[in-house]
């Protein structure tokens, strides 16, 4: 067994994970409901507030304002858009307390979002709403909302722990409950484990484990792959979602993967195959402007029937639309293109679908609870909220929603928590061992086996998947991840070391792959997301289920659970009768 | 000197706070490839102990600016094209922050300055109101608009030399938001703002060097936006004595 | 190193003195044709109070211009700060005060 | 030395601001020291102007003539740029002021020769 005695250890009250929409909302509303003098800090992989992806929100943040739409509308669209498959409680309490959580941002946190004329919050509508309902600052959201809750964290007495990657949640001794967690300052390369009452993680999915992808670098799943080791069930672990459009320059840079919006096929966008044709209209009647996964799983097909751009993606044109115009609506758009060497405006833009956004998670409850006592999960690394498919706009919603239950939860629930608890010592030094094991090994290239997990996601665990796909998937997975277990990095100087990290990233990559393709394994029908060849159909809505994996010893199960419709069963609606299919003039 | 156009000749400041040097370094050179990529490159398949930082790499955290050739970049967006002289290109630490290894900078003092220069909401409002209907072409709005967003990448700080010779200047960007915050209708904290902006490290002591808003990878202007609050401090001060 | 009183001070002396600049320079401009010499500028402004109000004004707007001036530079480049740099700051003013004063007396005093 | 990061118009504007402000501090003392010698000693003050019949020192005071229309335009276009509503045109601006400034100076010098 391994010394535990160089850890350096460290206690507070309550303890976030991420500064996300998740993290930075619940050290806000911890600070708020927890007695004076709780100790709150704020633990994060990189910068506060500058990494992660709620940054990165372009389109904005779903939320029913009137104006004709409703709560009840917007929790029918995200039951329809998660095809059944969403935890209805959950659902509803996301779309009823973004209300007041779009009024906190706008009031409380001084977010600016756009205006119409009269002065109101502006709202559009993403595929899949029956309403205008996005609010958006043009098609930066994210920065507002981030630039703004990081202030305010900065702003507080919250203690800040920065380049603290979280590499173990460490229960007690008897399993029944948190006690800290375990991380390593990046800066100093040192390990600390720092205890608290209650913990929450918002350490977000990021589904970078696949060829092409968009979330930022910090993201590699660590929250959940630490979840998965501390016994916790997970749900829809399926379920990934790919963005149709990202952008194709190569293997060598870091703009591939990276989101061209949606707007583009909704201004109307073309995309063509290799030969410069038109295809989607093969695949789906509205072309271009079918939902997400239509369009993900057209492109793919024609990347399979190699009619292929040159990179091996498809074409985006939207040069038929007048470059000035192109240039002028998409100025940011057109300026990141051109900064990569492409020109957006009048010439063709190499796409691919992009891994974009995980459905799956920790199974919590409305309050953010989880099986472990003094464990919070909030955020995409919670499943249940989207079931098999996330709308555009419900993310951030989601994140900062119950990033805000989780402090309020927390703040209160620490109250009946009088002492903090003993960690269970050999389990903290497994982690640290864990950690530690490429230290001792001959040193190897971790990124040639990132490029190996993240072809074999891409081909046998991706946007078309089969039994033996994944079962091969799978294969691919356990070789890596024991060659992984066999390559070293150079422990001369372990601080600010990102090799070491890489590796760290690739141990979680791996664990979260696993699951990944067992739920798909374990789905037998295409939902949302998901998508089967050798089982196309979506199964009646009545009988849904959604999967839970668990890790017991070595080993990952995973079971089927019935879906219980607690509001609102298959075929029936809760908007009153006669009420419009949907209130979006264009679709009408 | 070689001149093979498949490599790039790179110079990577290596070392910490008290020490280092420039190293060089071959690297293949690509179509599309940008600063950030290089310096990847450079991690994962010569140096594994490099160290730098990023996240999004599109241009929207902030985190992956240095001294490029000697000027601050945002390195995820700078094209490899644009930045290379005579097919070599130096990338170093960003200038005005302490270091903490290699390309990484310590960006505490930075964000320390932002809130100094009360650059967080000042909230006239709750949860249970109503939200503002705010005129979007209305004066102050617009002005608001124009820097809002920043994305806090401390390039306009690492470019202004009044920072370097004066530890208590706020600087550019903490300035910016401390002057978009002041014309927010819905912000309550005018005065504490023009408070905070008229001490020994405030607005006044910029001498509109405009490096900040010339090298602001977003196009903004904090030299307008510092301008505004010399306007304003200076017409407060009026109106408190006269 | 700038508060906005010592900045509102370093202007206000500026814009005072851009016109006495403007009518320094014209007077240079006129004067130094033919070449300079002590009997033409005392004729010229010996027993005038007008431009013994002009120089004054000048100096004193100049002391404390140059001063707050000089101590920004010296700050910046420097590193000079607290005590020290208060006391430049006077010592500066000060001395280009009585220098300016000399100057001024001996060239409007009669 | 001129770094790169220093290599544009405001900022060159910037430095001969500071450059002319500090000239012009320096110079000042030995300017009043030289007047006042019209109190104390008249024929060593005509001395010095007997010795501005020089070729170089007529060129050194057309320098210092410039520096101060140069630093006092330089200063007004900051004070228009601190209190009057924002222009765009800073660089044209900051290059007017140095014009007239040579132009103004440049009178001074051919007058005096
Ligand atoms: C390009 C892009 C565009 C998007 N656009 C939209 C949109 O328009 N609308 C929408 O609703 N949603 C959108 N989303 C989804 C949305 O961003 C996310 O769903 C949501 O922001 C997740 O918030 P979060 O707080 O859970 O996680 P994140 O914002 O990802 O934050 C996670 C935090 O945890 C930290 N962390 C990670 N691992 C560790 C560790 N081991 N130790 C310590 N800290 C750790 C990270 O550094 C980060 O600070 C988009 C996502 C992407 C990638
Ligand atoms: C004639 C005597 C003058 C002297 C000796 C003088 C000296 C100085 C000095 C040393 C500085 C500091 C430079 C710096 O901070 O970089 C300065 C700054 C300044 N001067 Fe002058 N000056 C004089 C006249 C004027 C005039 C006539 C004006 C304008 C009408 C003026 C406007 C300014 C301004 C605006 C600044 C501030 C610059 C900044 O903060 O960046 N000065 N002066
Ligand atoms: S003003 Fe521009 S350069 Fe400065 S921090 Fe903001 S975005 Fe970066
Ligand atoms: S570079 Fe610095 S001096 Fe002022 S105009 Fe910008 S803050
Ligand atoms: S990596 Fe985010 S701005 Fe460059």
């Amino acid at each position: 067994m391994i010394s535990t005695g160089s850890i350096e250890r460290h206690d507070t009250d309550i303890l976030i994970l991420g500064t996300g929409g998740a993290g930075m909302f619940a050290a806000l509303h911890a600070q708020q409901s927890a007695a004076p003098g709780t100790k709150i800090t704020i633990a994060v992989k990189g910068l506060i507030g500058k990494c992660g992806c709620t940054r990165m929100v372009q389109g904005g943040y779903n939320v029913a304002l009137g104006g004709g739409d409703t709560v009840e509308r917007h929790f029918m669209d995200t039951i329809n858009g998660g095809k059944w498959l969403p935890d209805q409680d959950m659902a509803w309490k996301l779309c009823e307390q973004a209300v007041v959580r779009i009024r906190e941002l706008e009031n409380e946190i001084g977010c600016f979002f756009d205006r119409n004329a009269d002065g109101s919050l502006h709202q559009k509508a993403f595929a899949g709403q029956t309403a205008d309902r996005t609010v958006h600052k043009g098609d930066l959201t994210g920065i507002e909302i981030i630039s703004r809750l990081m202030e305010q964290v900065l702003s507080r007495p919250i203690e800040k722990l920065q380049e603290h990657r979280a590499i173990g949640l460490i229960p007690t001794k008897d399993g029944s409950a948190i006690a800290g967690v375990l991380f390593i300052d990046m800066r100093s390369g040192k390990f600390r484990f720092v205890r608290a009452k209650a913990v929450m993680m918002g350490t977000g999915g990021g589904p970078t484990m696949y060829k092409y992808h968009t979330p930022s670098g910090d993201k590699t799943m660590d929250g959940l792959a630490m979840a998965l080791r501390v016994g916790l069930p997970l749900r829809d672990m399926e379920m990934v979602q790919f963005h149709p459009t990202g952008l194709l320059a190569g293997d060598h840079t870091k703009m591939t993967g990276t989101v061209l919006e949606e707007g583009l096929r909704g201004a109307g966008g073309r995309l063509l195959n290799g030969a410069e044709k038109r295809f989607m209209f093969d695949y789906d009647d509205l072309g271009e402007r079918a939902t997400r996964d239509l369009v993900s799983r057209g492109i793919y097909a024609e990347m399979r029937k190699n009619n292929s751009s040159k990179n091996g993606g498809v074409y985006i044109s939207m040069g038929h639309l007048g470059p000035d115009n192109v240039r002028k609506k998409f100025k940011g758009m057109v300026q990141r293109c051109e900064d990569s060497g492409f020109d957006l405006a009048a010439g063709l833009v190499e796409v691919v679908p992009t891994a974009h956004y995980f459905m799956g998670g920790v199974v919590v409850d409305t309050d953010t609870r989880t099986a472990l006592e003094g464990l919070y999960v909030a955020g995409e690394d919670a499943g249940g909220a989207h079931g098999s498919n996330r709308l555009g706009g419900n993310g951030v919603a989601n994140s900062t929603v119950y990033g805000g239950v989780a402090g309020d939860v927390m703040g209160a629930d620490i109250k009946a928590m009088s002492a903090l608890r003993d960690p269970d010592e050999t389990v903290l030094a497994a982690e640290v061992e864990r950690a530690q094991l490429p230290l001792s090994k001959s040193a190897g290239n971790v990124q040639r086996l990132r490029h190996e997990l993240q072809e074999a996601m891409w081909d046998d665990v991706g946007v078309l998947r089969t039994a033996t796909g994944m079962k091969r998937g799978l294969g691919r997975i356990a070789e890596i991840r024991s060659e992984l277990a066999e390559t070293g990095v150079a422990s001369d100087n372990l601080a600010f070391n990102l090799t070491w990290h890489d590796w760290l990233n690739m141990a979680s990559l791996c664990d979260v792959s696993e699951v990944i393709a067992k739920a798909g394994l374990a789905r037998e029908n295409s939902r949302g997301a998901h998508y089967r060849e050798d089982f196309p159909d979506s199964g009646t809505m009545e009988s849904s289920y959604f999967t839970v994996a668990r890790k017991q010893g070595n080993k990952v199960d995973v079971s089927r659970e019935a879906v219980q419709f607690t509001i609102v069963r298959p075929g029936e609606t809760i908007l009153p009768e006669g009420e419009p299919e949907t209130l979006v003039e264009a679709a009408q | 000197m070689s001149s093979d156009p498949d490599e790039l000749e790179v110079s990577v400041w290596r070392g910490d706070n008290t020490s280092g040097q420039f190293e060089d370094f071959r690297v293949p050179a690509q179509e599309n490839q940008t600063i950030l990529d290089v310096v990847s490159w450079i991690q994962q398949h010569r140096d594994p102990t490099l160290s730098y930082r990023y996240a999004c790499r599109v241009g929207m955290c902030g985190s992956c600016a240095m001294m490029v050739n000697g000027v601050p970049r945002w390195t995820c967006r700078t094209h490899v094209k644009v930045a290379l002289k005579d097919n070599r290109v130096s990338i170093g630490p960003l200038r005005n922050l302490p270091v903490i290894k290699d390309l990484a900078t310590d960006m505490d003092p930075f964000f320390d300055k932002w809130v100094t220069a009360e650059g967080m909401h000042h909230p006239s409002k709750t949860r249970d109101d109503a939200i503002e209907q705010i005129d979007p072409e209305d004066g102050a709005r617009l002005e608001a608009n124009k820097g809002i967003e920043c994305i806090n990448c401390s390039v306009c700080y690492a470019a202004c030399d009044t920072v370097a010779g004066n530890d208590d200047y706020l600087g550019p960007a903490a300035l910016q938001r401390a002057w978009t915050l002041y014309n927010d209708a819905k912000d309550a904290g005018k005065q504490t703002i023009l408070e905070a902006v008229s001490g020994t490290g405030g607005c006044h002591n910029c001498h509109s060097q405009g490096s900040c808003s010339h090298y602001c990878p977003n196009d903004l202007n904090p030299m307008a936006a510092i301008a505004g609050l010399k306007r304003a401090t200076a017409l407060s001060f009026f109106k408190g004595r006269k | 190193m700038l508060t906005v009183r010592l900045y509102m001070l370093q202007r206000i002396t500026a814009l005072l003195m851009a016109p006495l600049v403007l009518g320094h320079l014209a007077v240079m401009i006129y004067a130094v044709q033919g070449g300079l010499s002590a009997a033409e500028i005392l004729g010229r402004t010996q027993g005038s109070v007008a431009w013994f109000l002009f120089y004054g004004a000048f100096v004193v707007a100049v002391s404390v211009h140059a001063a707050i001036g000089l101590r920004v530079v010296v700050h910046e480049l420097l590193g000079l700060k607290g005590v020290l740099l208060d006391l430049f700051t006077w010592a500066t003013a000060a001395g280009l005060f009585l220098l300016g004063t000399r100057a001024v007396m001996a060239v409007t005093l009669s | 030395m001129i770094r790169p990061h220093r290599t544009h118009a405001l900022w060159y504007a910037f430095i001969l601001h500071r450059i002319s402000g500090i000239a012009l501090a320096l110079f000042l003392p030995v300017h009043f020291y030289t007047l006042a010698l019209a109190l104390t000693d008249p024929e060593r003050l005509d001395g010095f102007f007997q010795w501005t019949e020089l070729a170089v020192v007529k060129f050194a005071e057309f320098g210092l003539v410039f520096l101060l229309a140069l630093h006092m335009f330089g200063g007004l276009r900051l004070m228009a740029l601190e209190w009057l509503p924002w222009s765009d045109r800073q660089k044209t601006l900051a290059a007017g002021a140095a014009a007239v400034s040579f132009l103004i100076s440049g009178v001074f010098l051919l007058r005096a020769i």
